[in-house]
This record gives structure tokens, C-alpha cells and sequence, in this order.
């Protein structure tokens, strides 16, 4: 177990540049997850923390050594891929000792040893004779998994591990993925596409995007305080509503004024500044619903899609020439086409620059975001 | 962003790469390169060079049989690549349309791929053979002098039966492969609008298969400039009249029956550049059909 | 090789199942459709088979012939097969020491191929998984040799073949066939169609790369190299250009040119067709039985090779 | 170059004419700016035996080794006899070798290439490793006259023959030929053929390879050179002599039989198939060498009829003689001379009477000494074997004139492919008699004045 550090990482390949000078602080025992759209450069990033590329600049430290030029083989890093890496030609325990034989650093007793513990962790025991090819999908991964586990590294490196399961045995793996961890606390890095993985494996979740580290934080945090308008919307499903507004102040009265509505915004940090100008309005779909009744903070909206998903109705409703989406009550009675008045959660919104797309002002302004790039151990 | 390039020593990437380096420079480009120095000397055996300067490139140029030898040689090629395509598509088409037993079919018409072409050529020779020859008689019944021996189309048609004879086979092992990974679904739309078996091959097989198409006339033109070289030694020897004598059996006999060593320089360099030649051909054709056949 | 029985017996299954749906499907409309499938069918097994009669025939002839004593077959009433196959093939193989050039040919085919097949793997190798400078340079200049086959450089080979002493040996017909342009690219795109996590899981495992390509790469690439052993076996065995201008020496002589020596000594007016066919088919059954007996593998490779 | 005791006085041709004074000089100055690896030193394929390579297969190899074994076991010198291919196989290897400097101590050169081989400046003349008391005057002169160059033996006549025109007996009685008069003229083989063919005895009436061999025989019997310069033995040859009656009688003649179906082509220098196109009687004639009495006698017995021989048929009745054809044995100069001590002896017993009866009968090649002739003669061979009869008294009936020595040039096997290949284009009528032979003059003088500037 060892904390990692990159600091000023920057990837070019052939000009084209993956990582972009990103600085990030991984605490000994953390589960980290990595998310973002595909080409974001998380992959990158692992992979340069793995040392199967190495950095155009900046440095990278494992524990207080540096190994920015070290083999992959000697920074004790074990990796899981997404295919799984199986030799196919291999029995699931050859597969799991290949390496460790490989590298000559383990005694055949101590290899015993590590197999059966592993094994029997990931109750994998009875599949060791086979090849992947007489595997399941879920029980490759075991394998692969347990490859990685048996060499007892200082980092577990993921790389989309659980992609290529289906939906039912991703979650099941990823409760498992997450005992795992409890088990064995070594510090682990997982990168995903998948946010909802993401939220639900990381300690702190690192979002990237273009190459570049926009959040680091929980998952909590990076839900309800998001510092950028890009991890406003890749974080959470349906993505949070933007709605153009023009902020307008009357005495300590601010307002986000739209063409067909007028929505209160309570005081908190960075109203100050955004009054009189453009912004962009964030609005997560449950901090709307269908109002009763018109009221200050309501404003009217036309249904034109309704999606009835059982546990509650989305809504696509437009207003003015803006569209956005909400969650409503199960079975209320609207069809497209309805006008209705909506309600604003007014606790719950945020306000992101129109040109460089950062968070300007959160309403629940209790607690202040934390410091970009590093994750706190101590929770 | 995955790659394979995860080895990054230097020094042992060269050491590895070291034995097919040094075997394509010395036996490969080294020859090459002093093929073409040798044209400009008149050598031989045991003779001593002397320097000529241009003499072997001008006496190519004005030698009436070289120019002649040229001539079969792109005939024969053309006539070798037309014939063992259009033969070996109809056979492959045959097979793939057969339900029960392809494998069999498949086996028993590919095997001349494994035919060495001098046996080849021998076995043509013997059956083939206008005074002993087993088929001459019922042939000249016919009304056809079998003469091959003197006749110089002749031989030039019987040298380009056994050629394609042995060609065939590796053509069909590309074209059945090809056929075969037509989506079932084209082959049943062409069915239901009533699309003829002939028109199938022709008007939805032949455009999807073509990048194949392309790369087997490339494999062809090669096999008939130089893989019909021992049918042509053994059968006709060039003859008769230089009817058979193509390109490389006229390189042959130019090095290593009149040992003019650096005349038949000249004539591989000529040879190296039209291969070059005809290679970026067909290449940049192969590149244009890359797109259609996707 | 149970294994490819299976693979047949398997195919067999199959085409006979999809044969019997599709009669099945056809039958749903009318049971003419099913007649007039049967018929098509029967008329494309007799063009098939006329097919395979027409290629195997020259074969066939030579078969026969080298049964027989003289060999002079003028007609098909000829074609009789005779009672001299035994001793026909003992005096080819034994008595005029054809099995000499066979062996010749055989130790200079295995030869070519296990070399080919380490320079080949290990240049493969080093194209796809390392990273240097110029590699692509490297790589053209080994496809470019493409473009120099035998027949463009003999001419120089065998001066430079002659110069180093090495004419008239074994040498000269096995080192200069050694670097193969063909058989790095077959092996470089199977190498490519592995996926690269293999290979990063074997680095990140500090697996070496000659471990790696031992222990995984060799194995996963099994029907490859054996396509592509039969292709530059088949290749080499029937090379004949070569052999013919650098070996003169009998005892190192190989089979293809060696069949012509079967002729007799021709200016003393020996016939020996017989032998000369008897010759053709010892010549002809190794390449074949490679080819029969790792079809499988061997289309496979031309798949890649096409590529 | 190390030459040896000094008994080194041939020169070749060339370097007379080109430097007549300083002919040694400019030979080894010219082998010297070679290449790099000959002029260096002479050294032996093999140091501890014989290395001898020669191009007798099937039987006749066989009983080459007899010979080599029963040397071996008399002188204990070690022979390592190699088999390679045919003459042109041995011709490149030795050229080859002679380049290298690593070579053997004997080779065997088809009578052809013999100028090839002498134009290279390497080759020691046998006569100079002989004994001096071995009896050189016991060969037959026809022999070896092509062999003797400016008097000296240059190489070792060992297989040699001529070639014969054979008749199939039975098929002339069946044709209602008479088979005790065959004929003579080409204008008699033309009226033969004629009538096996109408009879329908034989699909035609003779065969014979397409080799230039046969061109010269058509010349020397007819006592015509084929090439200028006493063909080649009296200086450069500069021409083909095709502006005579006898070449025009000979295409026009040719060029008939083949279009009217009478001549039966077995192809270019295709020995095996005229052989065997005769035997399986589709051709009732077939002109070849001397030496395949033997196989042919053989061969026709298996077909089951009877065969005889005849002189080689003359243009129009005036018969000169045959040009001898087969090989000799060459030795490179610059061995050491324990070598050439041991490389003469072997020649010695090649030459000697037994050896050489032992060879004729196994063979069919004429014996070369005239002691051998006799011995034969006495044994009654002869007469048991009539067809050998035949065969030597062509040969010994000869005249000796520059038209019956064969040609001697350097590019030799240049002008017979062009000899063989226009003839193809003579005979089969693609081009006009007078016109083609202007053209075989024309592409013989541009080989021939290509090799000599």
C-alpha cells in the first residue's frame, strides 16, 4: 500500500496531447475512480501511473520514491484490463501464477499460498483447471482479478474492469469489488466511463475531461457542489437542466431572469459578481416538479415528451425556446402538449459562467468546495 | 489508448531485428544494388569485367529478341492472369454454391497450390506430348496437327494450360474464402427479387469480393513473369522460335548458358523496374478498390 | 489427427444440416421448389466432380504411368494401370538415389522454414511490441524486399554466392531465402489481432519479451505458424530456378531439379518416362500431404496474408 | 598464377592475336584483373583425393565408376568422381571454379565448349602430364585431331562418338522397303519416309533431335566448314557459311519433310524424346549419337522389333565424314606437381586399351587407341556386333579435313542456340529458306563478332 503523486503530468503522443499537465495526489488505501467521456485521457493517466507510457513531463512518485522512468515490473503495480488480458492458451491458474513465476520475485510455496488465498476470496477455487474459454464472463473477471490480487502490489491499477459484463452481474461485481477493498485496503485506482460506477466504487471520484482533471471529491460533493459546468452535466442522470438567465439584483434580492420566468436566488458566495451579467442556470431534474399552484418561484412550461419510468415521470417540458427535463410525481396526469407551472427547489441550484463553463454560485452554500486535485483521506 | 509497443530497449530491439536485416541487405538489396553496377560492365566467367558503360542497356534496346521476349512475356502474363481467374471464379462459384460436401470439393481442387511447378511442367510434357503424348492422337483425329514442338502458338498455348492448370487451385483457396464471407442476407435479397445465378456472381459477388480480385491479379502477374519458369525450361526451353520465351527464361539463358553476366545485369535491372513499376500499379488499383469493398 | 477429422466430420455436419433446413424451409412453399433445389444441386455435384476429375486427371495419368514399365502411354487403352509400381519406385527411389534430392530437398525446406520462422518471429516481434525510432523505416525496408524476388537478383546472388565460397552448398539454398517479407507481415497482423492488454498485462507482470514471445505468443499463434510453415515449406521444396544454377553437385542436388535427371542420360537415348513420373509423384506427395493434412490452418493463414 | 616445372606453353588463340609477343603476359594479367579471388592461388576442391567432375549418368556413370573403382584399387589414389547434372553443368561449375580458384582436378567438357574452357587461360594441356613415353600416336587421329591444338594435346579424348542414322528393320519390310539397303541421300530418306508414311507403317519417317550437332554432321559429310577459319581452328571465325548449296539444299530438304509430315520434331536438344519416338515407332528413323547403340538395340528388342544402323545420309551422294562430338577430360593449370603426377596417371588409365575396351562395350563411345581397336577386332566385337561396326567405320572411313573437325569458339553455345532456334523457324516454314538463312548468317556473325571484339 503507498500513495501516488502525479504532479504536472503532461502526454503527447505524436504531437497530439492526451494528458495535459494534470496534478493529482492519491492517498495510501483510497479508492479512487477515474471517470469521464471516452479520449478524456483517464486511460492515459492510469496507464502512466502503471508505466506503459511514459510521461512527456512531469514527474510521478509511488510512496516517497519517484518512478517517472521506472519499469512497470518494479513500481508493484498490478493491473486488471477490461477484456480481462487472459492468455487464452492458459489454465485459469497458470494465468494467475504466469507473472509471478515470470518475474522470479515469489518462492513456489509463497505462490501456493497467495493462489489459494486468492482463490478462495473470490471463490474461484473450483475453476482453476480451466481455460478462459470455459469461463463466464463474470468468472474470467474473478480470474483476471485474481491475478492482480495474488502479487499483493502497493497500487491496483483498473481499467474498466467491469465493461464487458452485463448489467446485473455489474452490479453484483461491483459490491464485490468494493468488499474487496474494505478487505484488503490496498490503494486502487479505477478508471470507468460508467459514472454511476464511479459514485458507487470511489472514495473520491477524479472527473476528467480534454485531457484535463476538472473535480476531484466525493461523490457526494461532486454531485452537489460541481465545480464546472462539464461535470455538472456528465455527473447525474438525466444530466442537470441549463437554462440561460440574466442575473438581476434588487437590493440583496438576486433573480436568475429568464424570457417566461423569474427564478429568487438565495444569498450565498459569487452572487455578487454575477449580478447584471449572462449565466447559465443548473437545475437537476428532482429539483423540479409540477407545482399546484403559481407562485413567486414557479413559472409555466409546455409537456412535450412524457416518459413514464414507474418509480416517477420524466418529463421534457419546454419553455420559451429552452428545453429541459424533470422528474415528476408517478401517474400525475399530464399529457404532452399540458401547460403547467413548475416549482423550483431554489435550495438547490447553480450558476456556471457562459464562456468558460466554471460554477459561479451555489445556493446550498454551506460548506465550502474543497481544494482542487488532492483527495482527502480523512473523510 | 492501448498499444503493444510496450518494449522500449533499443539495443535489444536491434539485436532482434539483426538477422533478417542483415540477410535482406547482403542476399537481398546488396544484390540488387551490384545488379546494377554489373550492367554497365561486359562480364562473365572466369573472363574477367570490363566496363561498357551503357553498351548492355543500348544492345536491350535494339535487340529485336529481347523486344520479342517482352512481348510474350506480358502476353503470357495477361493471358495467365485472365485465364486462371476466370476459371478458378467459376469453379470457386461452383463450390460455394453446393450445400453438402464443400469441404471435399474444396480439398480435391486446391491441392495444386502444393504442385511444384516442375513437376508441372514434366507431367504436361508427357501428356501433352505431340509424338507420344496420350491425348495427340484423339486430338489429330480432330483434324488438328499437334505440333507443338515446332509450332510456336501452339506450345505458347500448351505451356499457358499447364500454368494455369497449376494456379487455379491457390486462386480458388482466396475466392471460396471471399464468397464466403458474402452476407447471406445480399445472396437471399438477389434470390428473391429473382436475380439469375450467373448475374449473382456477376453483378453482387465480383463487386464485393474485388479487393480479393485485385490481390490475386497481383499474386498472378508475379507467378506468370517468373513462377512459370521451370514449366517453360522443362516443356519448351523458350522455343519454338522464342514463342515461350519469356522474361526470365531469356534472363536465364542470357546468364547461365552463354555466361553473359553482365548483359543479363542489365536485363534484371530492367526487370526489377517494371516489377517496381507494376507493383505501384496495382498497388495504388488495390488502394482504389480498398474503399469500394470496405 | 483426430482433430481435423472432427473438423471435417463437424463440417460435414453442418453443411448437412443447413442442406436439410433449407430443403425444409423450401418445402413449407412447394414441394416442386424442393425438386427443383435437388435437381440444381445434382447438376452442380456433376460440374463439381468433372471439375475435380479435370484437375486430378494430369496427376492421375502420371500416377498410372509411373506403375508401369516403359511409360509410353499413346493412347487411354493405355492407361491400364500396370505391376511395376513396387519396382518402379525402388529403382527411382534406391536404385537412381532420387532419395537423396528428396532428402536434400527436405532437410533445405525444414531448414528455410525454422529459420525463416525464428528470423521472422523475432523481427515480428520487435514490429509490434517495442517502440524505437524509424521504425516504420524499418519495417518498409523489410516489405520492399517484396519487390526483389529470386528471379530480379540471381544473376549478382550468384556471383556474391560464388565470391563467398558458398556456391554448391547447402548454404547458398538456405541462408539467402531466410529474410521473408511475407512471412513477418502474415505473422505482424496475427500479432495485431492479439489484444494489446496481453501484452501489457505481461509487462506490467515484468514478463520479458522472448518469455512472452515463448510462453504466449508461439502458443496463441499455433495454427498461423503452422499455415504459414506449410506455405514456405511448400515454397521452398518447389523452388527450382535456384537450386538449378547454384547446386551442380549431384549430392547436393535437389528434387525438382533431380526429376530431370530421371530423363536418363539423355544423349545416349535412355526413355525413362516411367521413372521421370515416378519421380513427378515422390516429388509432388510431401507438399501435398502438408497441404491435405493442415488445410485448416493453411487457409487460415492465407486469410491473414490477403490482408 | 603458379605455373608449374615450366612445361607451360600453351596459349590460347586470343591472346595470340591480341598480343602476339607477350601473350603469357596478357593472358595472366587479364586473369588477374578477374576478380578478386582467382589469380591468387590454384588449390584442389579436395586435398586428399581426386576430385573429378563429369556429366555421365544413368548406366554410363556406372560404368565410369567401374573404371574409377579399378583405378583406385591399382594406384591407391583416392578418386571422388562427381556426377553434375549434364555438360552445362559441368561448363558453369568450372568456369566457376576456375574463377574461385578452388577446383577440381578433372572435368569433363563437351567437345562444343572446348574453346570456352581454353579461352579462360586456366586449363593445363594434358599432353604436359602425360609420361613421355606414353604412347600418344596409338590414338585414332580422327579422335584426336579436334583435341590437338598447335600440336598439342589439350585435353583428354575419353567419350566420344558420332552420329548415325538407325533404322527400324521391321517397319521397312512392313513398308516393303528394303531393309539391307537404307538410305543414303536425303532425297532416299525423304522417298523412304515418304513411303512408310503412305503405307502407314509409321506416322513419319525419321527424327532427330533439334542440336546443332546434326548441322555439322550435314556440313562435314557434305566436306563443307560451317564456320570460316577452318571452323575456328585456323583463327577467329568470323561468319556462318549459310550462302552454300549445301545449306539450301539442307533447309529446303528439312523444311519438306517436316511440312509434308515426314520429319517428326522431338524438340530442341530433346535426345530423350527423338530417342523414343523412334522406339515406340512413330518415326521408323532416327538420326543420333554412335554411343546409344546399346540402349537402342535394347530398346527396340522391348518393342519388339528389329533395328539397325547406317552412315549418317550425305546432302546428295558425296560423303566426306563425320565431325566427332562427346567430351574430353580438362585439367587446371597450377596444381602442385605431385598432383599432376597423380591427375596424369589417372588420364593414363582412362587411355589405356583395357580401360578403353571396357568403356566402348559398356558404353558405346569409340574406343580412342588404336591398340584398343584391334584387340576388339581379334575378339571378334565387331562382327558380333555389326552395328558397332558401323558405327567405327564411319568414323575410321572418314577423311581428315578441316570440314570433319567440328567448330571451335568461344561462343559456342550462343551460336548453337541461334543455329537451333532459326532452324525451327527454317523447317517449319515461318520463314523463307534464302531469307532465313540471311538471317541465321547475320545473328551467327553478331554473336560471334560480339565475343571476339
Amino acid at each position: 500500500m503507498t500513495d501516488v503523486t502525479l504532479q504536472d503530468v503532461r502526454k503527447e503522443f505524436d504531437g497530439v496531447v492526451a494528458v495535459k499537465n494534470i496534478d493529482l495526489q492519491i492517498p495510501d488505501g483510497a479508492f479512487v475512480t477515474v471517470v469521464g467521456p471516452s479520449g478524456c485521457g483517464k486511460s492515459t493517466t492510469l496507464r502512466l501511473i502503471a508505466g506503459l507510457e511514459q510521461a512527456t513531463e512531469g514527474t510521478i512518485q509511488m510512496g516517497n520514491q519517484e518512478v517517472t522512468g521506472v519499469e512497470p515490473k518494479d513500481r508493484d503495480v498490478s493491473m486488471v484490463f477490461q477484456n480481462y488480458a487472459l492468455y487464452p492458451h492458459m489454465t485459469a491458474r497458470r494465468n494467475i501464477t504466469f507473472g509471478m513465476k515470470s518475474a522470479g520475485d515469489f518462492s513456489d510455496e509463497e505462490i501456493d499460498r497467495q493462489v489459494e488465498e486468492a482463490t478462495a476470496v473470490l471463490d474461484i477455487d473450483d475453476l482453476l483447471d480451466r481455460k478462459p474459454g470455459e469461463l463466464s464472463g463474470g468468472e474470467r473477471q474473478r480470474v483476471a482479478l485474481g491475478r492482480a490480487l495474488v502479487r499483493d502490489p502497493e497500487v491496483f491499477l483498473m481499467d474498466e474492469p467491469l465493461s464487458n459484463l452485463d448489467a446485473k452481474l455489474r452490479i453484483k461485481m461491483r459490491a464485490e469489488l468494493a468488499k474487496l477493498h474494505s478487505e484488503f485496503e490496498t490503494t486502487t485506482i479505477y478508471v470507468t466511463h460508467d459514472q454511476t460506477e464511479a459514485m458507487t466504487l470511489g472514495d473520491r471520484v477524479v472527473v476528467m475531461n480534454d485531457g484535463r482533471i476538472q473535480q476531484v471529491d466525493s461523490p457526494q460533493r461532486l454531485y452537489d457542489y460541481p465545480e464546472t459546468r462539464f461535470v455538472a452535466e456528465f455527473i447525474g442522470d438525466p444530466a442537470m437542466n441549463m437554462l440561460s438567465v440574466d442575473i438581476s439584483r434588487d437590493g440583496t434580492e438576486y433573480e436568475a431572469v429568464g424570457p417566461t420566468f423569474r427564478i429568487p436566488l438565495p444569498e450565498a458566495d459569487g452572487l455578487e459578481t454575477a449580478a447584471g451579467a449572462q449565466a447559465l442556470l443548473g437545475i437537476r431534474p428532482e429539483s423540479l416538479s409540477v407545482a399546484d399552484s403559481a407562485d413567486r418561484s414557479s413559472f409555466p412550461a409546455e409537456v412535450t415528451v412524457t416518459e413514464p419510468l414507474g418509480d416517477s415521470l420524466l418529463l421534457e417540458c419546454r419553455t420559451g425556446d429552452q428545453e429541459f427535463k424533470l422528474h415528476a410525481e408517478p401517474r400525475t396526469a399530464v399529457e404532452p402538449g399540458d401547460r403547467v407551472a413548475l416549482t423550483v427547489e431554489t435550495e438547490r441550484l447553480h450558476l456556471f459562467d457562459p464562456q468558460t463553463g466554471e460554477a459561479i454560485y451555489h445556493a446550498a452554500a454551506a460548506q465550502s468546495p474543497e481544494v482542487t486535485s488532492t483527495v482527502d483521506s480523512t473523510i | 489508448m492501448s498499444t503493444r509497443e510496450v518494449f522500449t530497449d533499443h539495443l535489444q530491439a536491434g539485436v532482434l531485428l539483426l538477422p533478417t536485416m542483415v540477410v535482406s541487405l547482403v542476399f537481398l538489396y546488396y544484390p540488387t544494388v551490384r545488379a546494377v553496377g554489373l550492367s554497365f560492365y561486359r562480364a562473365s566467367l572466369a573472363q574477367g569485367d570490363v566496363f561498357v558503360g551503357l553498351d548492355n542497356y543500348r544492345r536491350l534496346a535494339t535487340s529485336s529478341e529481347y523486344l520479342q521476349s517482352v512481348l510474350i512475356s506480358v502476353l503470357f502474363a495477361t493471358c495467365v492472369v485472365v485465364g486462371v481467374m476466370a476459371v478458378a471464379l467459376c469453379v470457386s462459384f461452383l463450390i460455394h454454391e453446393i450445400t453438402v460436401g464443400k469441404g471435399v470439393y474444396l480439398v480435391a481442387v486446391i491441392w495444386p497450390y502444393a504442385l511444384p511447378p516442375a513437376v508441372a511442367g514434366l507431367v504436361f510434357l508427357f501428356i501433352a506430348h505431340p509424338n507420344i503424348g496420350i491425348f495427340t492422337s484423339y486430338i489429330e483425329a480432330l483434324g488438328v496437327d499437334v505440333n507443338w514442338f515446332s509450332h510456336g502458338p501452339q506450345a505458347f498455348v500448351v505451356v499457358l494450360i499447364a500454368a494455369v492448370w497449376k494456379q487455379v487451385g491457390y486462386n480458388v483457396i482466396f475466392m471460396t474464402a471471399a464468397l464466403g464471407n458474402v452476407p447471406e442476407s445480399l445472396t437471399e435479397t438477389a434470390e428473391l427479387d429473382g436475380v439469375s445465378r450467373t448475374q449473382r456472381l456477376l453483378r453482387v459477388y465480383v463487386p464485393i469480393i474485388s479487393p480479393t480480385l485485385v490481390f490475386l491479379v497481383i499474386m498472378n502477374t508475379i507467378y506468370g513473369f517468373f513462377g512459370t519458369f521451370p514449366m517453360v525450361d522443362l516443356m519448351t526451353k523458350g522455343g519454338p522460335a522464342g514463342a515461350t520465351n519469356i522474361l526470365i527464361y531469356d534472363l536465364y539463358r542470357t546468364a547461365f548458358q552463354f555466361y553473359e553476366f553482365g548483359f543479363a545485369s542489365a536485363k534484371s535491372v530492367v526487370l526489377f523496374i517494371a516489377v517496381g513499376l507494376l507493383m505501384y500499379g496495382q498497388f495504388r488499383l488495390s488502394d482504389r478498390y480498398a474503399y469500394y469493398g470496405g | 489427427m483426430p482433430t481435423t477429422e472432427d473438423n471435417m466430420l463437424g463440417s460435414l455436419l453442418t453443411a448437412l444440416t443447413a442442406a436439410a433446413e433449407r430443403s425444409r424451409s423450401a418445402g413449407r412453399t412447394t414441394s416442386e421448389r424442393i425438386r427443383r433445389f435437388e435437381t440444381e444441386q445434382l447438376t452442380l455435384h456433376v460440374l463439381a466432380a468433372t471439375v475435380v476429375f479435370l484437375i486430378v486427371l494430369p496427376v492421375l495419368i502420371a500416377a498410372l504411368v509411373s506403375t508401369k514399365r516403359a511409360g509410353i502411354v499413346t493412347s487411354i487403352g493405355d492407361l491400364v494401370p500396370g505391376g511395376h509400381a513396387l519396382s518402379n519406385y525402388r529403382r527411382a527411389l534406391i536404385g537412381l538415389e532420387f532419395w537423396r534430392f528428396m532428402l536434400n530437398s527436405f532437410v533445405m525446406s525444414v531448414a528455410v522454414v525454422v529459420g525463416k520462422l525464428i528470423v521472422s518471429l523475432l523481427a515480428a516481434l520487435v514490429i509490434v511490441y517495442y517502440r524505437f525510432p524509424y521504425k516504420n523505416a524499418v519495417f518498409l525496408f523489410i516489405l520492399f524486399t517484396l519487390l526483389l524476388p529470386v528471379p530480379v537478383r540471381f544473376v549478382p546472388l550468384y556471383r556474391l554466392t560464388t565470391e563467398l565460397g558458398m556456391g554448391n552448398t547447402f548454404f547458398a539454398i538456405t541462408v539467402p531465402y531466410l529474410a521473408s517479407a511475407t512471412t513477418v507481415f502474415i505473422l505482424r497482423q496475427h500479432f495485431l489481432s492479439i489484444p494489446a492488454s496481453l501484452v501489457e498485462t505481461a509487462k506490467v507482470d515484468g514478463v520479458g519479451p522472448l518469455r512472452f514471445l515463448w510462453s504466449v505468443l508461439i502458443p496463441m499463434s499455433r495454427a498461423v505458424l503452422v499455415g504459414v510453415s506449410v506455405i514456405m515449406f511448400v515454397y521452398t521444396w518447389n523452388q527450382y530456378l535456384w537450386p538449378l544454377v547454384i547446386i551442380n553437385a549431384e549430392s547436393l542436388q535437389v528434387a525438382q531439379v533431380g526429376l530431370n535427371l530421371l530423363r536418363g542420360q539423355a544423349s545416349t537415348g535412355e526413355v525413362a518416362w516411367s521413372m521421370v513420373m515416378t519421380g513427378s509423384i515422390l516429388t509432388l506427395l510431401p507438399p501435398l500431404a502438408l497441404l491435405v493434412l493442415f488445410r485448416r490452418q493453411l487457409l487460415e493463414t492465407f486469410t491473414i496474408q490477403q490482408k | 598464377m603458379v605455373h608449374s616445372g615450366g612445361g607451360y606453353d600453351h596459349v590460347s588463340r586470343r591472346s595470340v592475336l591480341k598480343a602476339s609477343g607477350a601473350a603469357l603476359t596478357v593472358g595472366t594479367v587479364g586473369l588477374a584483373g578477374c576478380s578478386s579471388s582467382s589469380g591468387a592461388s590454384v588449390r584442389p576442391v579436395n586435398e586428399d583425393s581426386l576430385t573429378i567432375w563429369h556429366a555421365m549418368g544413368g548406366t554410363n556413370g556406372e560404368t565410369l565408376q567401374g573404371l574409377v573403382d579399378q583405378f583406385q584399387s591399382e594406384t591407391g589414389i583416392e578418386v571422388n568422381l562427381v556426377f553434375q547434372d549434364s555438360y552445362e553443368g559441368v561448363l558453369t561449375n568450372t568456369l566457376s571454379a576456375l574463377d574461385s580458384g578452388e577446383v577440381p582436378d578433372v572435368f569433363q567438357i563437351d567437345s562444343l565448349f572446348a574453346q570456352q574452357v581454353l579461352d579462360t587461360d586456366a586449363v593445363e594441356p594434358v599432353e604436359n602430364l602425360l609420361s613421355d613415353d606414353y604412347p600418344v600416336d596409338d590414338f585414332l587421329s580422327n579422335v584426336t585431331s579436334f583435341f590437338t591444338i598447335d600440336d598439342t594435346l589439350t585435353s583428354m579424348p575419353f567419350n566420344n562418338s558420332n552420329a548415325i542414322l538407325y533404322y527400324n528393320r521391321s517397319a521397312f519390310e512392313e513398308a516393303g522397303l528394303d531393309p539391307d539397303s537404307p538410305p543414303t541421300t536425303l532425297e532416299e530418306v525423304r522417298s523412304y519416309s515418304q513411303t512408310l508414311v503412305d503405307e502407314g507403317v509409321t506416322e513419319a519417317g525419321i527424327t532427330w533431335p533439334n542440336h546443332v550437332w546434326f548441322i555439322e554432321h550435314f556440313y562435314s559429310v557434305d566436306g563443307q566448314t560451317l564456320l570460316d577459319a577452318k571452323n575456328g581452328h585456323a583463327g577467329q571465325p568470323t561468319t556462318m557459311q549459310t550462302d552454300t548449296e549445301t545449306a539450301r539444299s539442307l533447309y529446303k530438304w528439312w523444311h519438306e519433310m517436316a511440312d509434308n509430315g515426314l520429319f517428326s520434331n522431338p524438340g530442341i536438344e530433346a535426345w530423350g524424346e527423338a530417342t523414343s519416338t523412334f522406339l515406340t515407332g512413330k518415326a521408323a528413323m532416327l538420326m543420333t549419337s554412335t554411343a546409344s547403340v546399346t540402349g537402342i538395340r535394347s530398346g527396340a528388342e522391348e518393342n519388339g522389333f528389329e533395328v539397325d544402323n547406317a552412315f549418317y545420309p550425305t546432302i546428295d551422294g558425296d560423303r566426306t565424314g563425320p565431325v566427332i562430338g562427346g567430351a574430353s577430360w580438362f585439367v587446371p593449370s597450377g596444381l602442385p606437381q605431385e598432383r599432376q603426377d597423380e591427375i596424369g596417371s589417372f588420364l593414363e588409365f582412362m587411355g589405356r586399351p583395357e580401360s578403353q575396351i571396357t568403356w566402348h562395350k559398356g558404353t558405346g563411345y569409340y574406343p580412342i587407341r588404336q591398340s584398343a581397336v584391334e584387340q576388339l577386332e581379334n575378339d571378334g566385337w565387331f562382327t558380333e556386333n555389326p552395328m558397332y561396326r558401323t558405327a567405327f567405320d564411319q568414323l575410321t572411313q572418314a577423311e581428315n579435313t578441316p570440314a570433319t573437325k567440328r567448330m571451335l569458339i568461344g561462343p559456342a553455345r550462343q551460336v548453337q542456340t541461334t543455329i537451333q532456334d532459326k532452324s525451327v523457324e527454317l523447317f517449319s516454314g515461318e520463314v523463307g529458306v534464302d531469307e532465313g538463312l540471311s538471317e541465321l548468317k547475320s545473328a551467327v556473325e553478331e554473336e560471334l563478332n560480339r565475343y571476339y571484339s
